[in-house]
């Protein structure tokens, strides 16, 4: 375990920090919130112009990264982003009963979901469609609980990819608990350690699961990347309806290492994850992240924010986008041609035909699926009500439909 | 307790407004604050949003950010506070945003909101309102669809109510804020817009009292009873029976606890026969208690068990089953009969 | 499934042990434990103190502080956290030290615990046992004596049993850890250390199966159902109805959720009388569901409605009261009575 | 509403740190916990030794404590551990079902609760019969709840007391909704300003309910005192099972002051908890203040400490007694005579017979108790049960007795 006084005083994100702060655009839109606030203490490797700055704690981390990864995650990120406007465009179409969109979070995800190691485990919230993409989780069974029709589709085992979990905060003292497992296991202490992520939003740290979370993994030592995006908005409340101070700041009062990162920044995403994950697989868990980042869309479908907030602020961050900056950079450094985005473009036009394909052909559960797998083991007073349904829709179909 | 709820007739417009249940109950609130100054409503994206379901909107604008809390997220956070703030005088109307939130906040329901009073020897009143949005039928997600009002009936020290219609929901709101217990308040949300029950309501009407059942329909072949969502439900069952000559008598609850069986009873003496309905599993829940309590109070009268219409034991389903899962007209019918012929 | 639980013979010593429901629940989990190393205690002051009841008593001696822990003080904590250790493969037991202190949890068990086998389509095992200590009777602070099971009965999701003696403690805590699905388990807290209820044990023999209830004294007159700390008042109270020449037919429910109703229908069919027993309040409780079914099942058997003999719709009362607040035996021969005069 | 960066990097209880600890003693016990661990961040302005230690910072809290007012703090300090140890004999006597001891903590109880104000409002935890006798509660009235013929019988709003609470943290989110309500109706802002108080233990910081109300009490700027009694222990559990960190260290992550006072010198708590309360009838609450205590009995009387803890511990913290100092204090400054420690005594005795005869005496609630105040308006479903037991009762009676 790393000492504890060794983050009563932090100082995250030491060395990239002064270059993070790009006020000339942000400083525009006087009078709206301080959406630069992320500026001082920000972990950035990738300005929104595209230039690689250096960070003498993480650039090792990221020491792997060449052209070619760097463009796997360019590509990584135009198909989620692709596949998440078709789903959303599908619920306006009538084909999924909701949309969580993740636009925006693009970077906050792809680059922390590839920081993982296949024996490591992530527990989304809800909104994690990038993280599910990294774990190898095909997009097409998240659609099943967006349409309706499933509450989760995938296997959670072989992909180390947890369920999506609604209730706030709840997935966070469930991966503690898991983390706390490998730790049993005797899972952590060295470079092939294994270790957990768990996603949750700037809302959710509010919740005293998420708490009890932050006192566990710290008590146990545990394993776990607490991943906070903050994308500034919990459904319509901004973030200074959950805390006076940077959500990452939080973990000062635990004794664990807490670090703001630029969520729109793809690399440092990975940089800084790889980074907390190790401390965990060598048994210096937990660590908290904060990726400051923005819900460029609304919250769900269903939601309409122009009721609660300016579209300049969305102007603002649209100088951000994290896809924007890896193209650019690796435009301008030569790493990559026109023929090259035009391929991630085309294989994503198809990654969301496929997707859209899938949907609209997708078969309705049949009602024989309420009753099942509610027990493990079979509950004879819940068969009996199973049978007289069934009996009952007999019935109808006898006299000729229901 | 706050004076009794009653109208103000203003004889310069109208009393009677056309209303949705959302409407009515947004109406309601609004009244309700402008009559009581320590009325405050707080919970999730209440404020400027108005509310997922828009029941607050416009609150926060006219009465501002001390009366309409947009409150951090948590519910326990929400609920204990609004114990807090009931202690010191307040009358809090909280908002949970759909029902499958209110578990977090659970604890401080049945710990302390529930028992404050009784504790104190009545020295502390808890003037709360919990409003939540409750049942199944919009499509949605996990977690937004359930029905777990049977939990709080069980827990002493709490009332709980529900209601079905516009005019319920305006009056009821009111009602439940001018009550000086802890008032567990259960909205029909998939009724919240609906044209099919939009009605007039007559703002300068004396309501019935909060604690009381209804008979809405009167029938002499069987009873039905059901609350919130349901009631329509059971009231398009006894159209659709009286077409084929059989006369139901239909009963709205409106108040789950305490329970008010007595209309129950009496109908019950006369038709012989019950079928309760709910969207709740079926165990250990209000449909439970009113059987077990019909057959004891009517022993004699009862010409058939009661038969229950209700969600099936199994945590609610993935929404496109959710026409299969819950009591729809057919269900409620099929149980009529079985009923009849037992 | 884990390998079902079965006895094992040592042949050296006698299997035959005098305990009591304290000792059989400690010696269950100690076997547990021994059988399979994915088998972990949570829980507030469970290690070095064994629990405030010494219930886990010598365990984090002998198994370690890995396998039973001493957890942070929040029981969503315990229960979320025995979440995930369930996915990860362990099978944890929580201690809740008392029923009251379980409502911080409730969240965990309905959102998660009961719902994860569900909405996982049986990919995630939920092999999670929470020990509850419940019941009233020791004269105790608040929150020291409740009675909550019905709330967890009417969860889908959840299995709830309660045992009311030595042998079932003993073979019953360890078929709940056997069991792969998430088994609330009700210890009746003012019998763990009486040796009234102490009996001989014998860990060789052949447990019956979980959920399953079991008729306790066999009768004629009229049938007594109870669970929990309340199967002895309904034992006690047979036997005085017996020497008044009443004959009384009691049941251990034993199994809460799933009910094995069985046998009770079997015994109204012939004795044509009922009699639910429990401490907790009645409203929308287990005993409203016992009724609610014997009514429907046993219709035309039953000479009288079903009686309840329950807490009442109170909070638990200050507990120089709770003599008068608890079922007792005066209590349950009074419902007897008014049974058979029905 | 003081500004968040000041609290960012606090430096807690600066002025008396250096001398705050008092090593010798402590490390005699080695391979014990440490208890000195409160040393180098404690406020404490009256050493063990009874000596007067200057604090530039908190000094101005106490410039009114003249020779009375402190034998007013002992004598207040010797009545209620009289109080308190004759309440555990009577258990012990059958007299009482339970009783839960406050003994170690006079000084955390008596010295915050003499912070207060008439219009301050005080929630407590279970353990807080200290406080109830500073806000003119009749120890008397505690009796009843542990005697289980009661639940709370004081008037909360005459005494700015709250009902006794059992559930861990519930009362902090109470707390915070009154506090919350103090400021809605103007009553903060100036030196009349309002302020609350809610105390809870070391073992409760793990609960989501106090982290809730750190958030909330931060989000609406509540003048809320935090006064957490940090004695060591929660039933069997030391702090270390809580937390990483020193406790007051978690309002770091929240962005309002954390300050670690000593619990047993009842002025650096009066001090404290005034300069605290100070802030947050001005405004600038809410405040974290941990009070650095020692249980020095069992958790209640139904615990047995012996089969988790060394009795060495409570030999250390023998010296540090919270009564012990002031004695030596008053004594040595010649601010006391023999005579005046020979009247507390007395006091106290009588103190403590006459609540021994009010306890022998306290009659038993009657059945009708049950069915009374379970709700302000009536309920007809209860009115039928009440009167049908009432009827069963009548029943017994009439046939000679129950
Ligand atoms: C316990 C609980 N309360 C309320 C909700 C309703 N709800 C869904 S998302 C949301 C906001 C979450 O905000 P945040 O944590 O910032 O995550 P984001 O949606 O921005 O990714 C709310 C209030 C819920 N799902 N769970
Ligand atoms: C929610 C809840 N869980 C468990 C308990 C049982 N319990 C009573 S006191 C206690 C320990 C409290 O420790 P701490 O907060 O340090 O306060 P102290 O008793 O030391 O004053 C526990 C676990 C409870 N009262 N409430
Ligand atoms: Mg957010
Ligand atoms: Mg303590």
């Amino acid at each position: 375990m790393s000492s504890a006084e060794q983050w009563t005083h932090p100082e995250p994100g030491a060395g990239p920090a002064a270059q993070a702060a790009q006020p000339s655009r942000e400083q525009v839109i006087a009078g709206l919130r301080a959406t630069n606030e992320g500026g001082a203490e920000l972990t950035q490797l990738l300005t929104p112009e595209g230039e690689r700055v250096d960070s003498p704690q993480f650039d090792s981390y990221v020491a792997d990264v060449d052209a070619e990864v760097l463009r796997g995650l360019y590509r990584d990120m135009v198909l989620v982003r692709r596949a998440d406007r078709e789903s959303n465009a599908m619920q306006r179409q009538g084909q999924l009963g909701i949309w969580v969109p993740l636009l925006g979070q693009e970077a906050a995800q792809i680059g922390s979901g590839r920081a993982l190691r296949k024996r490591d485990m992530a527990f989304p919230s809800y909104r994690e469609h990038g993280v599910a993409f990294t774990r190898g989780v095909d997009f097409k069974e998240l659609l099943g609980i967006f349409r309706c029709s499933d509450q989760s589709g995938w296997d959670f085992q072989a992909h180390g990819f947890h369920p999506y979990t609604i209730v706030i905060g709840n997935q966070v003292l469930n991966a503690a608990g898991y983390a706390m497992g490998q730790k049993f296991e005797g899972k952590v202490g060295d470079d092939d350690g294994e270790a957990t992520i768990v996603y949750f939003g700037d809302g959710a740290t509010s919740q005293g699961d998420v708490h009890e979370g932050f006192v566990w993994a710290a008590v146990y030592d545990a394993p776990l990347v607490f991943f906070c995006q903050n994308n500034q908005w919990a459904i319509s409340e901004p973030t200074e309806r959950q805390s006076r101070l940077p959500l990452y700041q939080r973990a000062r009062g635990y004794g664990f290492p807490g670090i703001r990162v630029d969520g729109n920044d793809v690399l440092a995403c990975l940089a800084v994850t790889r980074w907390a994950l190790d401390e965990c697989r060598h048994g210096n868990g937990p660590v908290l992240i904060e990726a400051f980042t923005y819900r460029m869309d609304a919250h769900t479908t269903t939601d309409d924010p122009t009721r609660y907030r300016l579209s300049e602020e969305l102007e603002v961050w649209k100088h951000k986008d994290p896809i924007e900056r890896v193209r650019v950079h690796l435009a301008r450094n030569g790493l990559a041609d026109q023929d090259f985005f035009d391929k991630v473009q085309a294989e994503a036009d198809d990654f969301a035909a496929d997707l859209r394909d899938f949907c609209f052909n997708m078969p309705d559960p049949p009602p024989e699926r309420i009753f099942s797998e509610v027990y493990a083991e079979p509950s004879p007073v819940l068969d009996a009500q199973r049978e007289e349904y069934l009996a009952y829709l007999a019935g109808f179909a006898e006299a000729g439909g229901h | 307790m706050a004076a009794p709820v009653k109208s103000t007739v203003d004889s310069a417009h109208s009393t009677v407004q056309k209303l949705t249940i959302g409407k009515g109950l947004n109406l309601g609130l609004r009244t309700a604050m402008e009559a009581d100054d320590k009325v405050i409503i707080l919970g999730e994206d209440v404020g400027k949003l108005g509310g997922v379901f828009r029941i607050t909107d416009g609150l926060q604008k006219d009465f501002g950010e001390q009366r309409v809390l947009d409150t951090p997220l948590a519910e326990s956070g929400i609920i204990g506070t609004a114990v807090g703030l009931a202690v010191r005088g307040f009358r809090p109307v909280c908002e949970i945003q759909f029902e499958g939130f209110i578990f977090p906040g659970f604890d401080q329901i049945s710990s302390q909101l529930a028992k404050l009073h009784y504790r104190s020897q009545g020295r502390i009143k808890m003037p709360v309102v919990i409003r939540v949005p409750f049942g199944g039928g919009i499509g949605a997600v996990e977690h937004h669809s359930e029905s777990p009002e049977s939990l709080f009936s069980h827990i002493p020290g709490l009332k709980v109510v529900s209601c079905s219609n516009p005019a319920d929901a305006y009056w009821m709101i009111q009602q439940a804020i001018a009550c000086d217990d802890p008032v567990l308040f259960f909205e029909p949300k998939r009724l919240y817009h609906s044209g099919a029950v939009r009605a007039e309501v007559d703002t300068a009407a004396t309501p019935d009292p909060l604690f009381a059942s209804r008979v809405v329909r009167q029938g002499t072949a069987a009873t039905v009873v059901a609350y919130g969502p349901s009631v329509k439900v059971c009231l398009d069952a006894a159209t659709a029976a009286a077409e084929e000559g059989t006369s139901l008598e239909v009963i709205d609850l409106r108040t789950l606890s305490p329970l008010d069986l007595g209309p129950v009873f009496e109908s019950v003496r006369r038709t012989g026969r019950l079928i309760a309905v709910s969207e709740a599993p079926s165990e250990s829940s209000l449909t439970s208690e009113i059987a077990a309590r019909v057959q004891q109070e009517c022993f004699y009268s009862l010409e058939a068990p009661v038969l229950r219409v209700t969600g099936f034991d199994t945590p609610y389903p993935p929404s496109k089953l959710e026409e299969e899962y819950l009591p729809d007209l057919d269900r409620v019918l099929h149980a009529v009969d079985r009923s009849l012929s037992w």
